[in-house]
């Protein structure tokens, strides 16, 4: 009030002039934080200062309740943690339990695991493309990606009776084999689907408005992405060549004929860019995997109560953002003495405040739809 | 008779909104009823068949002045404290100024008879053009450059020092 | 960077105050033999050339009912096959944990929520607050002594 | 030959009636211009809600068709009646206040915002002899009605009580400002060729639209047209991805229904002006000359949707980039040029 009452020296005084810093909560409820997460924004107009995320607003103790449960009854559980890509979360689940026991799986459930995997980032990456339309203001695409989304729930509702929590993997194999007219079905799906991503970008990477909105916009540097444990088609948008599907091989990956998607530039348009390439790739797998599906069993011989020998160990597995982890160590007992879920999205939002830092308002949702992460999943 | 009872009614607007700019003490109310009073002006200038120069009227007052004003305040922050004083230590020059300014007004009003006025009010959009461009075009042209240096001032105040 | 598989015999001779085994889970294993090794050893893992390891996939810790077990899984995105297990055990009696912060960026949010499961506080650490549970709950659910009056038994447990 | 179609003759009629009431009952002409004015007012509000009907509904159709749906289809045939569904839903709604909201202010925004552009629809000529209130500023009016409008947005997002609501409503403003610098400047070319600010000797000046010799300035006008009304790929002051909703995120129920038509009302006389300036309004063959106005103007409009589910949106400082960087001085030099030529020929 003082103010009011003596005149102030403007010029000698620039901070008079200054406008307040206010605090802007986005989220736990805001369309575009993509689920419960609250981002505490500080703004120096319309520029971000700092930028914060809270998190654990739908914790639910996954690594608590997997020391109460047997391994069997926690597969289902896993599948909503990434429920946009449910199926990687129970393949690292039961792939870590079958390293555990050694068990080999049979190659019919590996080639079907993959099946269902790759359909299952495409469905994802489809989702993701759809908000990050949204993100940007662009409604349209959504509506499309939505569309192909409905046909590959439809697909995995044929295979296994859901469609987003599947519960369809199982330690040793997987829990059906293909329904009828499965095959004809996925063939005549990605016959169709072959174009789409061309339409995506025609819709999107065309657009100058688009472009303008992405490119240089939320540049994750390699160095960020080192020191953040980035994974997945973040760290690949920034040059890094890593997939463990390539690089690591697990399954049967080692199969197949696929290329490792990067962009070096390392912005919001490259993790863009990336993630419709490996549309193109997985569609490329999926059908590759079709052409070579073996015949045989689709579970290995594991007894009812799954009770692995002392020990520990670490399974991964590339989940559509990044590397997945599932950590269990077994006291010889049919419950985990310890379950450890490694996410990707946890690391990807850890780098956030610095991929926030002096960004515009705007930015903030383009940058966050980019990052590409999953509440749940990193709540657990 | 319609035009007669729209001006009474819009002068006595214009009055209260005047002095509810001056004794509210929320600075955004003020600036509001800034917006208000010129609203009430302008339309009696419509009464007096100046059209060209109510909407001028409303273009820069209300489009310009108020909202630039709406912005300087909302940005400020501290407008609507209770406390908020609605006088200051000028309050002396003030009076005298405005009462200068009543006492000029006045002075023409009574000088100037109305109907004469009314005949300059109806002046065409093309009179007005060509008389800025010859007889007034210096003064004219004076205000345009005085309006480009307060512009190039502001800008450089707003920008402050290169960080 | 000769050889992209990190060598049990090249880590014992790199940490000779550490114990390397070849693990079975992930890459070969480091057992530090104290807590104080920690951030002098990532420090040497992360900028010496014949490891390289600059990421720092995962941390975690373990509460086999007598100590804290720290998990650390190192990788390096240059060298993409490489990787490493660094353990440490820690008593379960407050110990104070070196915070890795300054040498990898992924650290502030696992060592919050190591804090957050299990108590073990990091010194250094720049925010060193519960980071999924609500600030104001009490215990450290994945220790294996939490109670809860809340938590459910489950039929034949 | 048009006979019944000739709005302009029931609206004559219409006077007679009047003034023969008043011989009738005695009273006044000034009694029965008062209550010609009231008719005025009552039928140019219907319009107003039949257009933003009728626009809504089109918009939602449209929308739907170009995203692989079908948008509303169940209320009436293939959902005629949604809008007056979701009328009848705003109105019944309950209207809550924040507690933090200034109340005066939050009450009076969204009639501000309505008043403006409503306003703005009694100088539009829609047909030869068929235009409300005849002023030989039109076009002035025209564009000094709507500023009012920015400050009832100032008002909704600042009375809030709400950060998003402020932000929204602080980007708005400076929108409407910057843009309507680049929106009166491409009107000027065409002022220029009919050397009247009339809108109805504008009409009557284009035997040839001027969009033939204004190409440019139409362009300008048509994106500042855009910017005006908050409309993607300019919508940031509601950027429901950012700010949820803007300057109304805090409304709802009627008060919602009046932003809603404000909104729609500005679209339609940005659109209508675009038409009478540069497409020869009310002019044109074989068909009255309001059928015209309407099919000009629904070609604008179209173009106003079209944009909104075709592209993203952009960001704050681009589009002031725009503005000022691009559309200002190209207007500036069309005018230069417009002038040149004027002098030369």
């Amino acid at each position: 009030m003082e103010a009011q009452s003596k005149s102030v020296d403007t010029l000698s005084h620039p901070e008079a002039l200054q406008t307040d810093v206010i605090t802007l909560n986005m989220g736990p409820q805001h369309p575009s934080t993509h689920g419960a997460l609250r981002l505490i924004l500080k703004l120096d107009g319309e520029r971000v200062v700092s930028a914060q995320p809270d998190i654990g607003y739908v914790h639910r103790g996954y690594e608590k309740m997997a020391e109460a449960m047997t391994y069997n009854q926690y597969i289902y559980l896993t599948d909503r943690l990434d429920y946009l890509s449910a199926i990687f979360n129970e393949w690292c689940y039961c792939l870590a339990c079958e390293q555990l026991a050694g068990i080999e799986v049979p190659r019919r459930a590996e080639y079907l695991r993959v099946i269902s995997g790759e359909l299952c980032r495409l469905s994802s990456h489809l989702v993701w493309l759809g908000a990050m339309g949204m993100d940007v203001g662009a409604f349209t695409p959504l509506t499309y990606t939505f569309r192909e989304r409905e046909m590959i729930l439809e697909i995995f509702d044929l295979l296994c009776g859901q469609r987003m929590t599947f519960n369809y993997c199982r330690i040793g194999g997987v829990a059906r084999d293909l329904p009828a007219g499965f095959i004809e079905r996925v063939r005549d799906f990605l016959k169709y689907f072959e174009r789409m991503p061309d339409v995506y970008d025609r819709l999107l990477s065309d657009n100058a408005i688009f472009l303008a909105r992405t490119r240089g916009i939320g540049t994750l540097t390699q160095e960020l992405a080192h020191s953040h444990a980035v994974t997945g088609p973040n760290l690949r948008g920034s040059g890094v060549s890593k997939d463990l599907r390539k690089d690591d091989p697990y399954s049967v990956y080692a199969e197949f004929d696929f290329k490792v998607c990067t962009q070096s530039e390392g912005d919001a348009l490259a993790r863009y860019r990336v993630r419709v390439e490996e549309m193109r790739q997985s569609a490329r797998i999926i059908k590759q995997a079709l052409d070579q599906l073996p015949a045989g069993e689709i579970t290995a011989k594991v007894s009812r109560v799954f009770r692995p020998p002392v020990g520990e160990t670490y399974a991964r597995v590339e989940s559509s953002r990044g590397i997945q982890g599932f950590y269990l160590v077994s006291d010889g007992s049919a419950k985990p003495a310890r379950c450890r879920i490694r996410v990707p999205s946890f690391a990807g939002l850890s780098v956030m405040p610095k991929l926030l830092h002096h960004v515009q308002v705007a930015d903030v949702v383009a940058i966050m739809g980019s990052i590409d992460f999953i509440v749940p999943e990193i709540d657990r | 008779m319609l035009t007669m009872i729209g001006f009474y009614l819009l002068s006595v607007l214009a009055v209260v909104a005047g002095l509810f700019l001056v004794l509210s003490r929320n600075l955004l109310h003020a600036v509001l009823a800034l917006a208000v009073a010129s609203m009430a002006v302008a339309g009696l200038m419509l009464t007096l068949s100046a059209e060209f120069l109510a909407f001028v009227l409303i273009l820069v007052y209300i489009g310009a002045v108020v909202v630039i004003g709406v912005f300087a305040v909302m940005l400020t922050g501290h407008f609507d404290h209770p406390k908020l004083p609605t006088s200051n230590e000028l309050k002396g020059l003030g009076a005298v100024t405005s009462l200068g300014l009543l006492f000029l007004l006045l002075g023409v009003v009574l000088i100037q008879p109305i109907a004469q006025a009314r005949t300059v009010a109806e002046l065409s959009v093309k009179q007005i053009g060509t008389l800025l461009l010859t007889k007034y075009v210096l003064p004219f042209e004076l205000v345009s450059v005085l309006l480009l240096a307060a512009l190039i001032g502001a800008i450089v105040i707003a920008r402050g020092k290169e960080d | 960077m000769s050889r992209p598989e990190l060598q049990v015999e090249q880590l014992q001779a790199a940490f000779p105050e550490a114990k390397a085994e070849a693990g079975k889970a992930f890459g070969p294993e480091l057992l530090l033999g104290s807590v104080e090794q920690l951030v002098a050893v990532c420090e040497q893992l992360k900028t010496a050339q014949e490891f390289g390891l600059e990421v720092l996939e995962d941390y975690t810790a373990l509460d086999t009912g007598e100590q804290f077990i720290l998990v650390l899984r190192l990788t390096s995105n240059q060298i993409i096959t490489r990787k490493l297990t660094v353990k440490v055990s820690i008593s379960r009696a407050g110990a104070k944990v070196p915070t890795l912060c300054p040498v990898y960026g992924s650290a502030e949010w696992y060592e919050r929520e190591i804090f957050d499961m299990f108590g073990i506080r990091f010194s250094g650490h720049p925010d060193m607050r519960r980071i999924l549970l609500p600030d104001e709950w009490k215990g450290h659910p994945l220790r294996k002594d939490y109670k809860d009056e809340r938590m459910l038994k489950r039929p034949g447990a | 030959m048009n006979y019944i179609y000739d709005l302009s003759r029931i609206v004559q009629w219409t006077r007679a009636q009047l003034h023969w009431l008043a011989d009738w009952a005695g009273t006044s002409v000034f009694w029965a211009d008062g209550l010609g004015t009231l008719i005025v007012m009552f039928v140019l509000f219907a319009f107003c809600a039949s257009v933003v009907m009728v626009l809504v509904y089109a918009e939602r159709k449209i929308a739907g068709h170009m995203q692989a749906r079908l948008g509303p289809m169940r209320v009436g045939w293939h959902g005629v009646l949604q809008v007056i569904a979701d009328t009848i839903k705003l109105i019944l709604k309950e209207t809550e206040i924040p507690n933090r909201a200034d109340r005066p202010l939050y009450r009076a925004a969204p009639y501000v915002v309505f008043v403006s552009g409503f306003l703005a629809l009694i100088a539009l000529p829609m047909d030869k002899n068929l235009v409300p209130v005849q002023l030989n500023v039109g076009l002035i009016y025209m564009i000094a009605i709507g500023t009012p409008g920015v400050i009832g947005i100032l008002m909704a997002g600042w009375s809030s009580g709400n950060k998003y609501s402020l932000l929204g409503g602080m980007r708005s403003a400076a929108q409407m400002i910057s843009y309507e610098i680049p929106l009166v400047l491409s009107l000027l070319g065409a002022v220029m060729l009919a050397k009247s600010l009339d809108l109805h000797t504008l009409v009557e000046a284009q035997k040839i639209p001027f969009v033939v010799y204004q190409p440019v300035a139409f362009f300008i006008f048509l994106i500042s047209a855009v910017a005006e009304t908050n409309r993607n790929p300019f919508d940031i002051p509601e950027a429901e991805s950012e700010l949820t909703a803007g300057f109304h995120t805090e409304y709802g129920g009627i008060r919602f229904a009046y932003f809603f038509l404000a909104e729609y009302v500005n679209m339609f006389v940005l659109s209508a002006l675009g038409a009478t300036v540069f497409l020869g309004g009310w002019q044109g063959p074989f068909l009255p000359g309001w059928c015209w106005y309407l099919i000009k103007t629904g070609a604008i409009l179209f173009v106003f949707i079209w944009f909104r589910w075709t592209y993203p949106r952009l960001r704050a400082d681009q589009l002031m980039d725009l503005s000022w960087k691009v559309l200002t001085p190209l207007a500036f030099i069309n005018i230069l040029v417009t002038g040149l030529i004027l002098v030369l020929m």
